[in-house]
């Protein structure tokens, strides 16, 4: 500890208070960063993490505490800009009807000048190419045209990125939940180049792999609290997620024993033109694989689409829908928790179209309790609920309903590994009962718990996987083209 | 090489306004020459202006919908104070644009709707109007008058006038760092004032500007008419915002495009004078208006598929 | 729960303040003489711009640029149509009514056809069918007053217990409105579409269908609104809807309802029509000109906004 | 009709430039209009005779479809304005391009242009004279004006203002605007009503005083002397009363017929008639005994009117030389 104490302070939380109404977002935690160390920083959902974010970057004042900045008491946005704290949330934070290089210009407000233009392309580019060696993305393409993953690139580069002045910390809160496997490696390359050269990072994430491989120290959240702080070497897996104050559980995941039983329950003739068709059946577990943007997600959404009418209430679901971009196209933010859990499931809590208060509360209750969801009330604002949270909520939408197929479109972003494996422990049970679940994922361990894989590659089905074949390495070699190898 | 998506958002409108050029010019080939040409746009001038101040205010996501009074006052000012004594008529508007940026301030610190602040802020303007000109009159400032009646060689007036607004204000709105922040308060405001810029600063300017553009607009309009009354430019409301979705904007996120703005101002006028060319009953004369609108959107329409379809190939 | 907690809850509460305010400063001008008259006319003519009121504030409801503008043409032809087709007769009262509400039901339906199949914005799709739907109504009579029949006409302008006939059906209708928003699936759909259309569509609620309806409520209130409106003033004119253009959509706003979509209340229409209405009573009252009259209606509107603004629940 | 001197505008063809057809005088102009001109049509006096009306009552609009007029290549403008200054600027360009433009009802200032006017200044003196003798003692009058900002508004509201000098006996004690409409004006009658003392007499612009008649029915208030403005329901409703209990006031307005005057003004210009700039019609004026005859020539749900004839035309011509 003692040679870490003489390294420069870069940012220092000390005793901080956040409440939200009843909710003690933050109750008394502190959280020092010095200079030349990632900081890897974990906890369950609704431990404070985002919270102490906004505290760090000056959005949010703390009810009670100190925040410090290499030493001197500063408040506010500028504040924390001017000593050099810069932040990836995860929620995206550019402006979408803008280009690359314009969202560049409005991060670093001192690309001034007539050919800020120029200046600004220079510079996203160079950290782009730094960071994420080999990618695509043109400087001048309107965000709103890249995919989630690129715009998530776009955010960390911009915010890596520095003028005159180099920024000294940069927090991450979960960089990684929309990139693949390839991009996230990258990205943990570079955290640790930019640590030796004496930057600091925060980095958050529910993926404990990649915080025990790059952290140098690991502090755990629970309630609000700082539970442990530990050079990351004393932490294993299972004594991290302990510490988090869950169980680890064994991974005895038992495959359905025969998949494709009777007739398909969805099917789907090959996409554009070629590759193989798509068909699921009763009480099976589909994966969805491949590099991420390659058309899984249009798949799943031509699914839906097709068997949803637009025009008049179908009389019974038979096919649901969890997104991933929950901010996009997952919640209603003017509504309570309850009613965007019931949403989906209205028909069925109601009598003459009319909905029962009373059955819409039971079953809020019951799901509030099956997948917890931590909040006082389920009346409260969706917008209340920590990111994870959120999530949660999406899927008790869908499970509520009577659909008997449920399409998720990489649904587990920002759920913490406990809720995590509760979930998973729904849905192999849901479809013991005989749903069929179509998931996308972008994480290789979700996509090994799949009944069978279609592996997609440049909008198409390349390639079908079952059972014991589902390896990482498998799908990695069906998910690059052949054209490397022919 | 790769088009923008900007550029294509614009190239439909400019393809609507070529086509109903064209058939403008089928039915009435006097209309092709230089006082055919500036007859048919010289009352865009103002229009555009106004969509200008429009989509402004739509780029941080908000709405005008005291564009049309705010017009006729300005028109009101300039045919009265700013002919008989300059210095009063400038000092009206820069208390104009004032009370411009003060309603973007106090949109944003109280966070109130916009379209029922500027519902009453019509009826502020209209009163002002009518306590100013009773009854129509006054005089437009000979220079006005000037301005808009000028013969410059070659092109006429209401093309040049129209390629400069344009020009302008795509410098102002899309190449500009301030451009650049108000679209991004449109776009996501609250990544704005996490970068630490000051959002009301923005937002106050916006409105600073649309309110500056609006009076360009009431200045150019009794350039034209010669004077003023207080209803003079009311349907400019509806007017403006026509105008910017014509041309491509959109009411949130920040998606406008000045250029587009002022086709789509240049559409709204032709799209009145094919009208009058076409000779239809007067009981249907009205709903032609109606109908032309529907024509040209849908003609966007098809032109967006015709985009979309080479996009997929 | 404190009074503060409550106000926060109820943005429509202050365009009630706001109206009782103006009523008494209105009877004090005559030392309280004139406040039943008042308070009969002021109910009286709220009901109309309630009416159009809650329509177009099922529209707003269903999100940004979501806005009806064809609802003064929609009243126009009502009243021109219904009017004529009811040629003074007591006996087709009810076959008025039904035309009417027919009329309605086939301009929303226009509506939202162009508002589809053209994917053009509301505000200019309602913009357009209002001008040709001005023309039917021009072509069908030109403009001719047709009086109502007898029993309508005295319907219309009567009162029961001293309460304006056309308050009751405009609260009727009111009551009919909120149960629908407030407990019925159909008003949760509109809410999560005024949210978000995208996670509305993935939440299986069949956006179109209900927009469709929706857009249909509101041109088949400004019907009924014309039809009524006609029958209580003694005939239908050209320009009897031009001036609920903005009233219905300022009743709408200052009500409390939010601008951009998915929260929306009924009680505030009423509110705002009462007070809108006596606004401009006020200010006949004590004898402003036109232009101040303008003027103050405006900072007005603006203060009652001001004073109710800064919640969330707003905008 | 067929004399030779007509033969030279057979070629010629003119244009009505109409700014609002929301209204019963309007429709009632436009049907004028069409019956007079389709006949000299078709009679070959002029080659054509358009009539255009803009969508929404603004002069902006109808300012662009002046400028399309001199793009067709009328040799005639016919013009009711939607204002009277803020047409000037086209109706310049109209001029230069030499065409003849004749503005009626909502005449302009243009000096190029000719006006055919209504006093409307004496139209609202009027109504004071005449209350004068039938109220001799005078009494409370409540005012109901149009569309503030129009000029029409400003001159009867003026005219009324001089006749409340002249008769100092009257006393203005409210003043309401009803934009000409009858659902508007029974609107505002209805606010102020309340707070207004007796009511000898309600001085009008027209096309508003049904609708006030409404508003005091419905308060229950007695009915006070209200002036008229010839449309066909105020007619029969003062026909009801007069029957019911005698009831007495005046009618006055102007006829939607002048659009016909206007044209054949025109055509007397292009014909190379030498016409004054200024011409002055007569309004409409119904008075308690020849109500009965009006109303009978009144289209149901219309307003009273009158169609011009060449002859007349060209009588108001000679009376202005
Ligand atoms: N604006 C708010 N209003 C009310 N409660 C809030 C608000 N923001 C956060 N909270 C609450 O504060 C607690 C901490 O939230 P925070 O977002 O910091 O969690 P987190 O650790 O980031 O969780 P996750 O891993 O899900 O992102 C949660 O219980 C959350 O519900
Ligand atoms: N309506 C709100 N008002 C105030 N603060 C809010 C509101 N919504 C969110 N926040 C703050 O923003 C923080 C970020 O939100 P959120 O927790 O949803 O995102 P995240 O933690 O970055 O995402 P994820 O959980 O997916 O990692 C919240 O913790 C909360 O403190
Ligand atoms: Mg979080
Ligand atoms: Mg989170």
């Amino acid at each position: 500890m003692t040679e870490v104490l003489k390294r420069d302070e870069v940012v220092a939380a000390r005793g901080v208070r956040v409440t939200f109404g009843a909710v003690k977002a933050l109750d008394g935690a502190d959280l020092v960063i010095h200079s030349g160390e990632c900081v890897g920083l974990v906890g369950h959902n609704g431990a404070g993490k985002s919270t102490i974010v906004n505290v760090i970057n000056g959005g949010l004042t703390p009810h009670e505490g100190t925040i410090t900045y290499g030493g001197q008491d500063e408040r506010g946005i500028s504040a924390a800009r001017a000593n050099g704290v810069r932040c990836v949330f995860q929620e995206l934070s550019l402006c979408p009807n803008l280009t690359v290089t314009e969202n560049a210009r409005i991060m670093h407000p001192d690309l001034k000048g007539w050919n800020w233009r120029s200046g600004a392309l220079a510079l996203v580019e160079a950290h782009l190419q730094e960071i994420f060696p080999g990618h695509s993305i043109d400087g001048d393409s309107t965000v709103d045209d890249l995919s989630i993953a690129e715009r998530q690139m776009v955010e960390i580069a911009i915010s890596f990125a520095g003028t005159d002045k180099k920024p000294k910390l940069v927090i991450l809160d979960e960089p990684t939940s929309s990139l693949d496997a390839g991009l996230a490696a990258q990205l943990m390359a570079y955290i640790r180049k930019f640590v030796s050269e004496g930057g600091s990072v925060l980095l958050i994430s529910h993926i404990l792999g990649e915080i025990l491989s790059t952290s140098d120290r690991i502090v755990v959240m629970k309630d609000g609290r700082v539970t442990a702080d530990r050079a990351a070497g004393e932490f294993s897996t299972r004594s991290l997620v302990e510490a988090m104050g869950n169980v680890v559980r064994e991974q005895e995941w038992a495959r359905a024993a025969a998949t494709k039983t009777g007739e398909p329950v969805l099917s789907m003739p090959p996409r554009r033109g070629h590759g193989l068709a798509f068909e699921a059946y009763r009480g099976e577990m589909i994966g969805l694989a491949g590099l991420g943007g390659h058309g899984q997600t249009e798949a799943l959404l031509d699914l839906y689409l097709d068997r949803n009418s637009n025009w008049w209430p179908t009389r019974r679901r038979e096919i649901a829908f969890v997104a991933g971009d929950r901010s996009l196209n997952g919640t209603f933010p003017l509504w309570s928790i309850l009613k965007n859990l019931s949403v989906a499931s209205l028909g069925q809590l109601s009598t003459n179209r009319m909905v029962d208060r009373m059955r819409e509360e039971t079953l809020g209750e019951s799901w509030k309790k099956r997948i917890e969801i931590r909040t006082p009330d389920m009346d409260n604002r969706i917008l209340s609920l920590s990111g994870g949270n959120q999530q949660k909520v999406l899927f008790a939408r869908a499970l509520a309903t009577t659909a008997d197929i449920v399409l998720m479109d990489d649904p587990m972003r920002g759920v913490d590994i406990g809720t995590k494996q509760e979930v998973y422990d729904i849905l192999r049970s849901e479809a013991a009962n005989g749903r069929t679940f179509i998931w996308y994922s972008t994480e290789m361990d979700e996509i090994r718990l799949c009944d069978r894989v279609y592996v997609f590659r440049e909008g198409a089905i390349m390639e079908e996987l079952i059972g014991e074949d589902i390896t990482e390495k498998n799908i990695l070699a069906a998910s690059f083209s052949e054209g490397a190898a022919a | 090489m790769k088009i923008s998506s900007g550029t294509i958002r614009l190239l439909i409108p400019a393809a609507s306004l070529a086509l109903l050029l064209a058939a403008v010019f089928y039915m009435q080939p006097r209309a092709m020459s230089y006082n055919g040409l500036n007859l048919l746009f010289n009352l865009a001038v103002p229009i555009a202006l106004a969509t200008i101040a429009q989509m402004l205010i739509m780029s941080v996501n908000d709405l005008d919908l005291s564009m049309g009074t705010f017009v006729s006052f300005c028109a009101c000012v300039a045919a009265t104070m700013l002919q008989t004594s300059p210095m009063l008529g400038i000092l009206i508007f820069v208390g104009a644009i004032a009370a411009y940026a003060a309603i973007g301030v106090v949109i944003h610190v109280r966070e109130l709707p916009s379209i029922v602040v500027t519902l009453g802020m019509s009826f502020v303007w209209g009163g002002l109007a009518v306590l100013l000109l009773p009854s129509p009159g006054g005089t437009a400032p000979a220079w006005a008058r000037w301005v808009m009646t000028a013969k410059p060689p070659l092109v006429p007036m209401a093309i040049v006038a129209s390629i400069v607004i344009a020009g302008v204000t795509h410098f102002i709105v899309m190449r500009s760092s301030f451009g650049v922040l108000m679209r991004g308060v449109g776009g996501n405001n609250r990544s704005v004032q996490r970068a630490g810029w000051s959002v009301i600063g923005v937002r106050a300017g916006t409105y600073a500007l649309a309110g500056f553009f609006a009076i360009l607009s009431g200045i150019a309009l009794v350039g034209l008419t010669t004077s003023a009354d207080a209803n003079i430019a009311l349907r400019y409301t509806l007017l403006s915002i026509a105008g910017v979705i014509l041309g491509g904007g959109q009411f949130v996120g920040g998606k406008v495009s000045p250029i587009g703005a002022v086709i789509g101002a240049l559409t709204l006028t032709l799209a009145g004078s094919f009208l009058s060319f076409m000779r239809i009953s007067p009981d249907w004369q009205i709903g032609a208006q109606g109908a032309i609108l529907i024509v040209v959107l849908a003609l966007r329409l098809a032109l967006n598929r015709l985009e979309k379809r080479e996009k997929s190939l | 729960m404190t009074p503060h907690r409550f106000l926060l809850g109820k943005p429509w509460i202050w365009s009630f303040a706001a109206t009782v305010i103006v009523w008494i400063i209105t009877v004090l001008f005559t030392g309280g003489a004139s406040s039943f008259g008042l308070s009969q006319a002021a109910l009286t003519f709220a009901a109309f711009s309630v009416i159009v009121g809650i329509g177009q504030m099922f529209v707003i409801t269903l999100g940004p640029g979501n806005i009806d503008l064809s609802v003064p043409a929609t009243m126009t032809l009502s009243g021109t149509l219904a009017l004529k087709l009811m040629d003074v007769q007591d006996g087709m009262i009810l076959v008025g009514l039904l035309a009417s509400i027919g009329i309605g039901l086939i301009v929303g339906l226009g509506n939202y056809v162009l508002i589809k199949l053209l994917r053009i914005p509301p505000i200019i799709a309602t913009l357009s069918m209002s001008f040709i739907i001005q023309s039917v109504a021009i072509w069908s009579n030109r403009g001719l007053r047709i009086k109502p029949p007898e029993m309508l006409a005295n319907f219309t302008t009567s009162d029961l217990f001293g309460i304006p006939n056309v308050a009751l059906v405009a609260f009727l209708l009111s009551v009919l409105a909120w149960v629908l928003l407030e407990k019925s699936i159909y008003g949760r759909w509109i809410s999560a579409i005024g949210q978000s259309m995208f996670a509305a569509r993935m939440a299986s609620i069949p956006v179109d269908g209900t927009r469709l309806v929706t857009y249909m409520l509101c041109a088949v209130l400004a019907a009924l609104c014309g039809y009524l409106l006609a029958s209580f003033s003694g005939g239908a004119a050209l320009n009897m809807g031009s001036e609920y253009l903005l009233l219905s959509i300022a009743v709408v706003v200052i009500g409390g309802t939010a601008v951009a979509g998915g929260n929306s209340n009924i009680p505030g229409i009423w509110g705002a029509s009462l007070f809108l209405f006596l606004v401009v009573s006020m200010l006949n009252t004590y004898g402003f000109g036109a232009g101040f009259r303008l003027i103050l209606t405006g900072l007005i509107i603006i203060v009652v906004i001001l004073l109710a603004g800064g919640r969330q629940s707003f905008r | 009709l067929c004399s030779p001197t007509l033969a030279d505008t057979s070629s010629k063809k003119i244009a009505l430039s109409n700014n609002y057809a929301g209204n019963s005088w309007r429709q009632a102009m436009l049907t004028s209009w069409d019956t007079i001109t389709k006949e000299a049509v078709s009679k070959g006096v002029v080659a054509a005779a358009d009539p255009f009306t803009t969508a929404e009552n603004q002069a902006t609009e109808q300012a662009a479809q002046i400028q399309n007029m001199i793009l067709q290549g009328y040799d005639a403008i016919v013009v009711n304005a939607a204002s009277p200054t803020a047409l000037n600027g086209a109706i310049k360009e109209a001029c230069d391009a030499g065409i003849t433009v004749v503005s009626f009802d909502g005449i302009v200032t243009e000096p190029c242009a000719w006006r055919i006017a209504v006093d409307f200044k004496r139209m609202g003196e009027s109504q004071l004279e005449y209350l004068a003798t039938k109220l001799p003692n005078g009494g409370n009058l409540l005012e109901i004006r149009g569309l503030a900002g129009v000029s029409v508004d400003d001159e009867i509201h003026a005219g009324i203002q001089a006749g409340v000098e002249k008769n100092p006996q009257f006393k203005i004690v409210g003043s309401v605007n009803g934009d000409w409409a009858q659902d508007v004006a029974q609107r505002a009658v209805a606010g102020i009503l309340p707070s207004l003392p007796d009511i000898a007499a309600v001085v009008t612009q027209g096309g508003d005083g049904y609708g006030a008649a409404q508003a005091f029915a419905a308060a229950k208030r007695p009915t006070p002397t209200i002036v008229m403005g010839n449309r066909e329901d105020e007619l029969l409703w003062w026909k009801e009363q007069k029957d019911k209990d005698g009831y007495e006031t005046m009618s006055v307005s102007i006829a939607p017929g002048v659009s016909t005057l206007a044209f054949w003004v025109a055509q007397q210009i292009l014909d190379g008639k030498d016409v004054k700039k200024d011409l002055v019609v007569p309004f409409l004026r119904i008075d308690q005994d020849n109500l009965e005859e009006n109303l009978k020539n009144t289209q149901k749900g219309g307003v009273a009117n009158v169609e011009y004839s060449l002859e007349d035309a060209q009588k108001v011509i000679a009376a202005a030389q």
